[in-house]
């Protein structure tokens, strides 16, 4: 192991404690959708530094485009055109890993060290580790990862943590032209967040508000939302993400209690085999058939 | 810009009409959510679509494509029938108390001098009184009939909400609201400001659209101060460069303009420029025009401009007409021209009608094209099927193509529209045999000058003798052009204040335009870029970006002109008495002795407050114009006229005039336009903020933003038509049609205007036969050969189309 | 075939040997746990301005190679840059894909040239571009230049040949475009701020 | 085994490939999958040449199974119907754990134990069969939405965690009694033996009390 410049809080499918003495900052993105035009940049600035290309599409009859995530397009941005009683707002959210304390793309992954979640928040991929079977995005409650159909393995954002690691922002948010990407220690950027919802509330925005859901265990791309009260009007963000019952039962619970149940019928076997002896022909039936020998 | 980017986190109002900065210019844009978030500023957009822009406004009022200036008109009649004006800069530095001649009329939609046939007016009525000593009368209690201010009120009253609604569709409440946000900024310590692109330059009217938008602000007082100006936010990364530089067909470097035909009397042409002050005590900085010129002319010739020759006056062309690009496009459909040089330039995509270019290109002799990429231009003779469906067989233009570096290949400076001249180094090796722009021009100059030299021919005078010595003759440097355009001294020059001091040695770069002779003495290439490389070095490197006074001036990064100015008549800054209106936002003020502060005062230095010098110092009367005099070719009042495609068929203010009298427009394009009955949806043609232009195309990444052509209809216009979203549809107006898939949105809302509904067709412009993404129509197919009156821009904004189901 | 308790504990031994001796010939592989290499370590920067919309934010541009003879630059990355005042680091969907101009495809490399009526671009070399274009300007001048007018007024000039310029040129290539022009008289000459 | 008259046909040659190479998939499946049920087992993806091989086969050993088990399903789905004797037998849980055959009500060719196990394994299989369709990445995920998906992983890995504790009884059950893998592999059984173990089937196979 070489280079560990953020320092490993979690990593998939490993049952020993990482090397997680040091503490690093935890950082976080914050996206203040209030202030985003949906221009791209971010979609642009994200494949030109992770030095990759998506097909070049087709129209949709939206301006979307590419219309969702791929393992080529980490980021996407999701308009919606929504009539409230301000008249028509046009809510334009960037889309992508939300970096969340308690990933259930990392609890999902069955390959140790594909899924990293380093100190300061991040949780990486590591595509070499990766396998393929696609359980992170079964994982995943905001639907995020993405499988190529190239190499099958699963990408998505990294938050540049190869930026972040030394010490620079990430590309989406340098790029940002109108500062609705911010980026800094999570505690700076929730001091942010709040002074933009005071700007909002002043502009009549009464509900307006962060959007840092604690059904994950918090998130390290957090938003503002100018109605943080609805976010399925921002293209479906999910009002109370969480990892399901189903992918807990899956990878929680399931996993020692079927280990315990497989075990306890080899030693429960052995006993009964040390115990019982073996079941052979009895004596009896034996000797009917001596004859027979 | 009079203003500049950073400039507009200063402002307590924006307004982004006729433009839309959040996607064409998204990183000037950030300084809006910056005023916004720091500087608590409300944010208006105005326009036909809720664009990116209006996504983070405050306040969006809609309005029909191409009625600007009624909405303006009303805002002037609101501001001046509620006194929501500043009064003391409107009576101080605008020309509100001027009297005006008394032949000037405006009745019925036409102003005083109108000649039918010609399409022209004859200006002289509109000018100021004069009096006996020469200088422009004042009636400084303003209430004169015939003075500016009064004259305007008359003009304006006509512009009532009601109007405005009727004409613009907008709801009347919404143009109110813009009204008050607007006259709130007529205190002093409050500023507004406009931001505008090709949304107001595009159309047969643009020019007095962004006229009205500075009356408004000269009313309001916001015109020199931080935070304020009406700001001009450009197209490409050096179109105010290749303007200051003056390569348009009438102009010279640095707004000198080409003599006309009829001015071969060269003192008369310098004195017609030289203007005289209007009033007493003012700069009139006009007057130097001759120290410009001379200095021009010494910087091309050499030392064949001498005063005997009148510096080669006549080694200029002189103008008969004005050779636009519509114009030169008319007379090349006409046969009348042989050969055309596209430098990094697509006209088939950029010049309206697509058809009648491509006609006229097909009668060219020669076409040479020299760009980084493989333009629409330089394959117009290709067949592309629909969408470019020409016979190469039939088709006798020689083309050749020149491929020319790109930004990242090459050093040299662009000149954003803040007018910072910036400066870059090459990065890279450009790819194949592509040469710089310099080195093709040199190229080709040098082989037609060795042909002259040894064939002769048609009058080679200028040619042998352009001052050519550039190290590496073949490859000019673009340092040695630098220094060249700054200009320098060809003969020691001394102090105008100490004569037996010398000031600049010959040979030495020179410090600014200040220091210009017309006496032959210096050199000098473009005057306004003087102070760019002086003895000093390389201003436009400069990279010292801190901000002292916090207004974003940083004055020691780059080179803006003029004089490295930030904010241009900030003279207006400050009230009468040299106290700045606002002293939260100090640009300069009198210091007893001078003016200084956080920006290079834009005014003579030491010419006290009492000495009654006009902030306007290139104006001769040293205020600023609400009344235009002869400048504008349609009226000294902006007037609304209709798009010449318009959807009601009418102008409501006044039917018998409905469209500008004096607009560029050729006979049998005006034959050619599309009515209402045939073609009922107004049209209007845009960027998007993936794309720029026909470049991107050519790009990966961009194309993968948006890789196909599509046109923007809203909901109830799809429902009447049968479009679904992701259909594909038909676009046609009198001139062609495409063919693209339908975004159906909320975002354009049909509008009541003059009694009926009018849809609005929205239509990008980024697809083409060449390129990377996926092959789309010109978008100029669909536009009309007409131009505006002053700088001949066409009219992509506003046109009619008809759609349906593909 | 009968098993007894002794076989069906060698069995077992035999399992888990089996599988250790698998294990220690093919050991997992390690869980690497570093982030990708930050690519820009020792890339050479260079400072550039924007070439599209007239904002001109500031770039760093990041090439290939130092500078060394032997190493041919090529831009592989464009970030904003910082330092500059207006766009302090940002860069908007187009800047922030130049580089993807830099390397398009559809970049010109070689001087072309198609013949009237003919279906093809044909490679030819700067001397004989140079020297067809100056010959075609030179015979178009000669025939159609126009010294004088109707009225006798000395004009200079040459209508029937136009030209276009370049308004994402540098100022440089504008001022050396403008003066060679001008010289040779013509007047339908332009550039994309008129439209 | 002499394959004389002394000794009984239990199973038949296509009916021990097909039991065989059902226990060899079975093997290769459970190895596979447990690779990613759970960590401690992620070594076992060696086995396969790593992680992304043992993700690759596993499904495709998957395809494999469903024909073979197909074919085990159709050879013995008649035999193993259950009776009412079955459920007699299936009650003596105490005679069935200390191996007392003489207390047990008499099965047939095979017990009630055996046919339990065989429609366990039956629903477990069409189980994994459906669920595994829907987990299968690189194919058919995307066509369902995410929480068919995350319901089918759990049905995945509990019938698959079910399907291993039933052949590990199976196992365990073949090696306590004596000689009935070698049934499995030669096919043929002693009298004895069948008279011991399946009482009914010997007196059908020989005709008689002997």
């Amino acid at each position: 192991m070489a280079l560990q410049s953020l320092d490993i809080t979690r990593r998939s499918a490993t049952t020993t404690p990482s090397p997680s003495q040091r503490q690093t900052p935890e950082v976080a993105k914050l996206i203040d959708v209030s202030k985003c035009i949906g221009c791209k940049a971010c979609q642009v600035a994200c494949m030109e530094w992770n030095d990759t290309r998506d097909a070049i599409g087709t129209n949709h009859g939206v301006l979307d485009n590419p219309t969702d995530l791929t393992e080529n397009s980490w980021t996407v941005m999701r308009y919606a055109e929504v009539e409230t009683d301000r008249g028509l707002e046009w809510l334009i959210r960037k889309d992508g890993c939300m970096h969340c304390a308690n990933p259930g793309c990392l609890k999902a992954c069955p390959a140790p060290g594909a899924i990293v979640q380093y100190s300061n928040g991040i949780v990486d991929f590591h595509e070499e580790n990766c396998i393929g079977c696609g359980y992170c995005i079964t994982g995943c409650p905001f639907n995020i990862p993405r499988l190529s159909k190239k190499d099958s393995k699963v990408y998505k954002c990294t938050l540049c943590s190869d930026r972040v690691a030394v010490g620079l922002e990430p590309a989406c948010a340098k790029t940002c032209p109108t500062g609705a990407i911010v980026f800094g220690t999570k505690a700076d950027m929730l001091r942010h967040a709040e002074e933009r919802v005071q700007d909002l509330k002043s502009r009549g925005f009464a509900k307006a508000g962060i959007y840092d859901p604690q059904g994950v265990g918090g998130t390290h791309v957090i938003y503002v939302l100018q109605h943080a009260d609805r976010p399925e009007m921002y293209s479906d963000l999910p009002r109370n993400p969480s990892i399901g019952p189903l992918v807990e039962l899956w990878k929680g619970a399931a996993k020692p209690v079927a280990s315990l149940a497989l075990a306890a019928i080899g030693v429960g076997a052995f006993v009964h085999y040390v115990t019982k002896g073996p079941n052979e022909v009895s004596e009896e039936i034996e000797k009917e058939f001596e004859d027979e020998k | 810009m009079t203003n500049h980017w950073v400039d507009i986190k200063n402002a307590n109002v924006i307004i982004v009409m006729g433009g839309n900065a959040a996607e064409a210019h998204p990183c000037g844009f950030k300084w809006v959510t910056e005023a916004k978030a720091h500087n608590h500023a409300t944010f208006i957009v105005v326009d036909p679509r809720f664009t990116r822009s209006a996504s983070v406004a405050d306040l969006y009022a809609p309005l029909r494509t191409g009625t600007d200036i009624a909405f303006l008109g009303g805002v002037v009649n609101y501001l001046l029938s509620n006194d929501k004006i500043q009064h003391e800069y409107v009576k101080a530095y605008s020309n509100a108390p001027f009297i005006v001649a008394e032949g000037y009329r405006f009745d019925d939609g036409l102003f005083s001098g109108y000649d039918e046939a010609a399409r022209t007016y004859d200006k002289s009525t509109w000018a100021y009184e004069t009096g006996p000593d020469g200088y422009a009368k004042v009636d400084e209690t303003l209430q004169h009939p015939r003075c500016v201010l009064q004259l305007l009120k008359q003009h304006y009253s006509r512009y009532t909400p009601e109007v405005v609604s009727n004409i613009c569709g907008t709801p009347r409440d919404t143009f109110l609201k813009v009204c008050e946000i607007i006259a709130t900024t007529s205190a002093p310590d409050r500023t507004l400001t406009f931001m505008y692109a090709l949304g107001w330059t595009q159309h047969s009217v643009g020019s007095q659209m962004i006229r009205t938008a500075a009356m408004v602000q000269l009313l309001l007082g916001n015109v020199g101060m931080a935070g304020g100006g009406v700001n001009a936010l450009r197209g490409h990364s050096n179109i105010q460069g290749l303007t200051d530089l003056g390569l348009l067909s009438d102009l010279l470097p640095g707004y000198l303009t080409l003599p006309r035909e009829k001015e071969t009397d060269y003192q008369g042409y310098i004195a017609k420029r030289a203007l005289k002050p209007l009033r007493p005590g003012q700069m009139s900085y006009w007057q130097n025009y001759a120290k410009f010129h001379v200095s021009l002319m010494k910087s091309w010739f050499g030392d064949a401009a001498t005063k005997e020759n009148n510096w080669c006056f006549d080694w200029l062309p002189k103008l008969d007409k004005v050779y636009d690009v519509l114009q030169v496009f008319e007379l090349m459909h006409q046969g009348k021209l042989n050969g055309y040089f596209c430098q990094g330039f697509n006209p088939l995509a950029a010049i309206p009608n697509k058809a009648k270019l491509s006609g006229a290109m097909a009668k060219l002799k020669y076409l040479v094209v020299i760009d980084p990429l493989a333009t629409e231009t330089s394959c117009f003779w290709e067949n592309h099927g629909e969408y470019n469906n020409v016979d190469p067989a039939k088709i006798p233009t020689e083309v050749i193509r020149l491929p020319s570096t790109c930004f990242a290949e090459e050093n040299g400076s662009l000149t954003n529209s803040g007018r910072w001249l910036q400066w870059h180094y090459q990065g890279a090796p450009p790819p194949g045999d592509a040469k710089p722009d310099a080195d093709i021009i040199a190229g080709i100059f040098l082989k037609l000058r060795e042909l002259y030299r040894k064939e002769g021919g048609a009058f080679p005078d200028p040619i042998l003798n352009l001052a050519w010595n550039y190290r590496i003759p073949h490859s000019p440097a673009p340092e040695e052009l630098a220094m060249e355009y700054n200009g320098k001294a060809l003969a020691d020059l001394a102090d105008p204040k100490e004569p037996t001091k010398v000031m600049v040695m010959k040979g030495q770069q020179l410090d600014g335009f200040a220091q210009l002779r017309d006496d032959g003495s210096t050199a000098c290439g473009c005057w306004l870029y003087s102070g760019a490389w002086t003895e000093k070095g390389n201003m436009m490197a400069r990279r010292d970006n801190s901000d002292p006074s916090g207004l974003g001036n940083t004055i020691n990064w780059a080179f803006a002109w003029p004089a490295n100015r930030r904010v241009l008549y900030n003279r207006a800054s400050c009230d009468p008495s040299g106290k700045p209106w606002d002293p939260k936002r100090k640009l300069i003020g009198w210091d007893g002795a001078k003016w200084s502060g956080a920006d290079v005062p834009d005014f003579k230095p030491d010419s006290a407050p009492g000495d009654g010098m006009g902030p306007f110092i290139m104006q001769p009367e040293g205020v600023g114009r609400l009344f235009a005099l002869d400048k504008m070719a349609e009226g000294p009042f902006p007037e609304h006229y209709e798009p010449f495609e318009t959807p009601i068929d009418t102008n409501p203010l006044h039917p018998k005039v409905i469209s500008n009298p004096a607009a560029r427009v050729f006979k049998g394009d005006i034959e050619a336009f599309g009515k209402s009955k045939d073609y009922p949806y107004a049209a209007t043609t845009y960027r998007l903020t993936e794309h720029f232009h026909f470049w991107t195309k050519h790009t990966s990444l961009s194309s993968i933003m948006q890789p196909e052509q599509f046109v923007e209809i809203s909901v109830e216009l799809a429902r009447e038509k049968g479009i679904k979203a992701g259909d594909r549809v038909k676009v046609w107006s009198s001139r062609g049609f495409i063919k693209a898939v339908a975004v159906v949105t909320k975002r354009i809302k049909p509008l009541k205007v003059n009694g009926k509904t009018v849809h609005h067709v929205g239509i990008p412009i980024h697809w083409g036969f060449k390129g990377i993404a996926k092959i789309g129509y010109l978008a100029n197919i669909l536009t009309p050969f007409v131009g505006d009156a002053n700088t001949q821009t066409p009219e992509f904004k506003s046109f009619l189309v008809n759609i349906e189901k593909a | 075939m009968r098993v007894t308790r002794r076989q069906f504990f060698k069995v077992c031994a035999g399992g888990l040997g089996s599988s250790s001796v698998v294990m220690l010939g093919f050991p997992p592989a390690d869980a690497l746990a570093e982030v990708r290499e930050f690519k820009l370590i020792r890339s050479t920067e260079t400072r550039n301005t924007c070439p599209y919309c007239s904002v001109s934010c500031g770039l760093i541009m990041h090439s290939l190679g130092d500078k060394a003879k032997n190493a041919a630059s090529s831009i592989f990355h464009i970030e904003g840059d910082p330092d500059h005042p207006v766009n302090r680091g940002t860069l908007c969907p187009k800047g922030a894909a130049l580089v993807d101009f830099i390397h398009s495809p559809n970049r010109l490399q070689y001087p072309e040239y198609r013949a009237p009526g003919s279906r093809e671009w044909k490679r030819i070399s700067w001397d004989e571009a140079f020297t067809r274009v100056a010959r075609l300007m030179k015979d178009d001048r000669d025939k159609n230049f126009i010294a004088r007018n109707d009225a006798g007024a000395t004009v200079n000039r040459w209508l029937t040949t136009g030209f276009l310029a370049a308004s994402a040129s540098s100022n440089e290539s504008g001022y050396i475009t403008h003066k060679a022009i001008r010289s040779t008289g013509i007047l339908a000459f332009d550039n994309q701020a008129r439209v | 085994m002499k394959n004389d008259s002394r000794t009984l046909l239990r199973f038949t040659v296509p009916e021990r490939i097909n039991h065989w190479l059902v226990a060899l998939t079975f093997f290769l499946l459970a190895l596979s999958g447990l690779v990613y049920f759970q960590p401690l087992y992620y070594p076992l993806s060696q086995l396969f040449g790593g992680g992304t091989w043992a993700r690759i086969l596993h499904p495709f050993f998957g395809v494999v199974m469903i024909f073979l088990f197909g074919g085990m399903f159709f050879r013995f789905r008649k035999l193993s119907i259950i009776t009412p004797t079955d459920k007699d037998w299936l009650r003596h849980v105490r005679e069935i754990v200390n191996g007392d055959e003489q207390h047990l009500p008499e099965a047939g060719k095979l017990n009630g134990g055996q046919k339990v196990m065989f429609w366990s394994l039956v629903t477990c299989m069409v189980l994994l069969i459906l669920s595994g369709i829907v987990v299968w990445r690189a194919y058919f995920s995307f066509l369902f939405p995410i929480v068919v998906v995350r319901f089918a992983a759990v049905v995945h890995a509990a019938a698959g965690v079910v399907m291993i504790a039933l052949i590990m009884g199976h196992i365990y059950i073949a090696i306590w009694t004596k000689e009935s893998i070698g049934a499995m592999l030669y096919g043929r059984v002693r009298r004895a033996w069948a008279k011991q173990h399946h009482p009914a089937w010997f007196r059908e196979m020989t005709g008689g009390d002997k």
